[in-house]
């Protein structure tokens, strides 16, 4: 269920210590412990309502496990959140895109609220495909389109730990391709990517760390 | 001292803590109110100007003064769990609510009544009565809260925040007899020096005031222990209970 | 690989205020609507209660004051509702600043939307319900430190109930009450005025009220969100 | 491979009838609010304008009916609101059965969940307004008749407004105006019989609001939704 | 662009006529026909905004055409709407499943809506592998559970034509073989499926028609 963590050299980013979730009295993972280092890119995996979602939002700090803590540079989350906030990006289900806003003034947005470089707002929507529509509102946009708002981010953040809620929904073929690529070099440059996807990821078997939540009733 | 108050932090003990004690509750319960609305309701003298409506005076204080320490008690149980994250605290505050809105409701609903034969109306806009109107809407939002979360930890965050936030209101209730000139009586039992009333009434007044002091605190016990099995139904200790006793 | 602080308080504070002006002046209709609720309210009374002109000036500061209060309440939506919907408020929840100050420039620009432009309009709805003379300054000071007021603690309802589905009414539930003591405050500051008498009591605890709020209610409103979000 | 029309027009009914009432009384809060809501509006009047009875006692029917109204604007939301954001709305307009079956079967649950309450609490806000006795019956006859008559109105404002994000404010902004012949005919009801003297005149005109809306407001609804939804 | 429709034995159950969509002054699709016979499953095609929800949801009655028609028996839908909401079942983005009911009851209405058979609606969320969630309030589930309570609908529906807008988001992959089989399955039957997803099929490429909107700029 952990992924191994041998390699000694890298540098721990995170933590998850004996963490325990229950929802509506069911168990969804018991004491699990694993730690992510700079490099790895972790896919948690399992079939629907085994937990990952609870999983991700329990390690960005965004609900409390029932049991447990995660930590980041031997500190609790919860008591340092500001400097963890600082080195975290996370996108969830809900892409955080305002509808009322153009797409680049929601990026511009974004990108400002924590703390990355502006500037670039325009070319960065270029990487993801929406040159063109730059001044469309966001509520104007396809469903794809819109996601890809809220993922222009990542090529612009400096924080080194990505965690994403099923990164591909609604993003077409080539879209994936180029997020995977994304992903490996931010590996490569020492960040770590903790993600959930039930598409198959195309990446070298050895690149990737799988969390495997099975399902468990009761 | 919290080395002391450590044990009963612990649900299991504050469970079988408190059951032992209900049945003693129950039994002082019983006397005191006995005792009291006899001696209230039947040998206590009339007044000499209200007559026997005064005797609503009995219940009607006491439910007055408990509805604000009631709720002062609940917003300290919810300081407590969001500072220093008891989580019994919580469900002490959530046991408080609902009796606390009672309360309430009954000051209110035997002032009206009282209001009747003395003021001529059942209900007058003045500070006083409109404060404790708003208490009890206070409460009822506490309690909406409560249910509206489906995860009872995070409920009890919730309406701990509002309870805080109420507790504006208290000195509001207090003292608005003394800031504005309103129909309402200012104090008079609760001077600390000397009560401005007759020793016959007082007396029967303490005694009724004890009574339905400690019969919230039954409720509140009862209730208390409902809530402590709700948010630990996942504990060992519960489940054997459960299968030992068949509660359901 | 750190990063590195790139905002100060006062831009990250400038950013909210300027994202949440923009979205207000794109929707034209979230400044005009909360103005356009007020006027309709307050035109409801002369219709509910008859035309005559002494019956009206006796109760025109309570309703011109419970117009605010409603039409302020029904805008609360805005402040944190669309924001948790659509993913916006758990990414302000991660960013690196504090909440309170994100949290207190939601609120201030949630007031220049909408309790900033009833004060402008006040006075001439004032002179349809012929409101005596001596309390136009009254109405002014009351509004003006008591709809920020109630933007505050309107923002703590909020944050408690966004989580909630269909959370309107519980919103209305939570805050009126809170509401209660600037309604009295107001009404009566105003009415003294109108007898000539000095009201600086009333509006001395009004501004109590506002500087007590300013401070104490982003931190109520940071830790209500910090729950609903979970 | 053909469907068959298992339902008939009433079933489909009673379907969206039972529904809408599991829907309610699941969230309990959903019958509690908008009662709760219609209290505190009356009870903050009296704060704003003061306690003196008779000034109350004329303002009564005014307030009494001002508060239904606002009560069952903001309750309004639940109607389309939500079920259009989870796409059951879509589902119901491609549904075989003719739209103004369900959409009148919706806005009867809707009035069953805030009007009907608002009827039963009615008499006993009455009291605290000191309203005068011989107004009990048209107070009754008029909120019996007219609450449905806001359902049905509101209704059309709902339907119009649900594709526009933040239509709340819009919303009252539609549904108000509407609303106001019924606000002037049963508080001149009100306000005839504390007279003494026979309301029928206004009663009839409620009653022909009624069933005019009963009749006509399904298909303006129907047709709205078909264009929010588009 | 359509897919071949020689096949004169099979009924044909849909068709586009001439369809333009035009959105903020670009035109997404333009004279597109194309006709849907019994036993096709055709996929819509297309990167992210090329319009393939605009396709569907015109396809199902729910917005009008710039221009052109759709066609069910050779009458247009838009004046024969009853008929033809009696032939179809579409799910949208959003999936029409209320938080606040169960599972079962949200299926039950659902299916009672459309007039099919609600007394096996306990079996038909075996199928979909919510068994024991039967009486979980459908906002206590998972994103994927959650969708595959509106998904459940296709197990019972008796209607011949089918469209469906990413019926995969959300749904593991085990979940996702059942669909496929399920379709293929009505497919035998005489029904047809419309859909866009932008994973691969896996079925047998002669089973799918393609239908592919390109991306056009202006
Ligand atoms: C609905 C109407 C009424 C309400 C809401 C109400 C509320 C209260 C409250 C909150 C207190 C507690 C005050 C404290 O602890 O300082 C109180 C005390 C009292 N009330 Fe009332 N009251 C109402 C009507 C009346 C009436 C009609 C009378 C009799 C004329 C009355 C007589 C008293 C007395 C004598 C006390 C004790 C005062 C003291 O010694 O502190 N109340 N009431
Ligand atoms: N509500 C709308 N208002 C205006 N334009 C819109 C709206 N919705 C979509 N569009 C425009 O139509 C185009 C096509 O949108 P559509 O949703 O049909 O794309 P799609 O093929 O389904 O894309 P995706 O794969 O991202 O779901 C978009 O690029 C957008 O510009
Ligand atoms: N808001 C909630 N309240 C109560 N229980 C919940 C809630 N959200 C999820 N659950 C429970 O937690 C379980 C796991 O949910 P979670 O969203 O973590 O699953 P997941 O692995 O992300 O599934 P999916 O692949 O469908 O997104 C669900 O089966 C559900 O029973
Ligand atoms: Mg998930
Ligand atoms: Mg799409």
């Amino acid at each position: 269920m952990q992924p191994s963590n041998e390699q000694t050299d890298k540098q721990v980013l995170l933590s998850a210590n004996e963490l325990t979730c229950i929802r509506e009295d069911r168990i969804l993972f018991e004491a699990l412990n694993f730690s992510v280092s700079s490099g790895d890119i972790i896919q948690v995996e399992g079939p629907n309502g085994s937990g990952k979602t609870s999983l991700l939002r329990i390690l960005a700090g965004l609900s409390q496990p029932y049991d447990g803590s995660v930590l980041f540079q031997q500190q609790n989350i919860v008591d340092h959140a500001d400097a963890f906030h600082q080195n975290l990006l996370y996108l969830g289900h809900l892409p955080g895109v305002k509808g009322e806003m153009t797409a680049q003034e929601n990026l511009a947005f974004n990108l400002a609220l924590h703390g990355n470089d502006v500037s670039t707002a325009e070319e960065t929507l270029e990487e993801v495909n929406l040159l063109g529509f730059e001044d469309a509102l966001a509520s104007h946009l396809s469903a794809g389109q819109h996601r890809r708002i809220a993922l222009a981010r990542l090529w612009q953040s400096i924080a080194p730990i990505w965690i994403l809620d099923e990164p591909f929904t609604a993003i077409d073929k080539r879209g994936v391709n180029t997020l995977e690529q994304l992903f490996l070099a931010h590996a490569q440059r020492g960040g770590c990517v903790i993600l959930t996807t039930h598409q198959d990821l195309s990446f070298p078997e050895d690149k990737v760390k799988k969390i495997t939540l099975d399902y468990r009733f009761y | 001292m919290w080395k002391w108050l450590h044990p009963y932090a612990n649900p299991e003990v504050s469970y079988h803590f408190i059951g032992k004690l209900l049945p003693w509750l129950a039994k002082i319960t019983m006397t005191l109110l006995a005792i009291g609305m006899v001696w209230a309701l039947v040998f206590a003298p009339a007044d000499y100007q209200q007559g026997d409506s005064f005797r609503i005076f009995y219940i009607h204080v006491p439910t007055a003064i408990l509805s604000m320490s009631i709720y002062l008690a609940m917003a300290s149980a919810a300081f407590c769990s969001l500072v220093w994250q008891f989580r019994l605290a919580d469900a002490s505050a959530a046991a408080m609510a609902p009796v606390g809105a009672v309360i309430t409701a009954i000051a209110l609903f035997t002032g009206a009544a009282w209001g009747k034969p003395m003021w001529g109306t059942w209900w007058i806009w003045d500070a006083r009565l409109t404060s404790e109107l708003v208490l009890l809407f206070l409460y009822l939002g506490v309690i909406a809260l409560h249910n509206a979360f489906e995860d009872k930890n995070l409920a009890g965050k919730a309406a701990g925040i509002l309870s805080l936030v109420g507790v504006v209101n208290i000195p509001i209730i207090k003292y608005s007899v003394e800031w504005w000139n309103t129909l309402h009586q200012g104090a008079t039992v609760s001077k600390m020096s000397a009560p401005s009333m007759s020793m016959e009434m007082f007396w029967p007044f303490v005694i009724c005031f004890l009574a339905i002091a400690m019969l919230v605190t039954f409720v509140i016990s009862i209730r208390f222990r409902t809530e402590i099995l709700a948010r630990n139904s996942m504990r060992p200790w519960v489940r054997e209970l459960i299968t030992a006793e068949g509660i359901k | 690989m750190k990063t590195d602080h790139n905002l100060s308080y006062k831009s990250a504070f400038s950013l909210i205020i300027k994202r949440d002006l923009t979205i207000a002046f794109r929707h034209r209709d979230d400044i005009i609507n909360p103005l356009l609720f007020f006027i309709i309210v307050v035109t409801l009374f002369p219709l509910g209660i008859g035309p005559e002109s002494t019956t009206l000036a006796r109760i025109a500061p309570g309703i011109i004051w419970v117009a605010a209060l409603l039409s302020t309440l029904l805008s609360l939506d805005r402040l944190f509702k669309s924001d948790h919907e659509d993913g916006s408020l758990e990414q302000m929840m991660l960013s690196p600043h504090p909440i309170f100050i994100l949290v207190l420039a939601k609120i201030i620009a949630h007031w220049l939307v909408t309790g900033l432009p009833l004060i402008f309009i006040a006075p001439l709805l004032a002179v349809l319900l012929h409101l005596n003379e001596n309390s136009y300054g009254a109405l002014m000071l009351t509004l003006l430190l008591g709809t920020p007021v109630l933007s505050l603690l309107g923002a703590i309802g909020v944050a408690l109930t966004v989580g909630i589905k269909k959370g309107g009414v519980l919103l209305s539930l939570l805050v009126l009450p809170l509401y209660i003591p600037i309604l009295i405050f107001a009404t009566s500051a105003i009415d003294t005025a109108a007898m000539n008498l000095p009201y600086s009591g009333q509006l001395a605890i009004i501004a109590a009220l506002f500087f007590g709020s300013l401070t104490l209610a982003p931190f109520a409103v940071s830790a209500a969100l910090k729950v609903s979000t979970n």
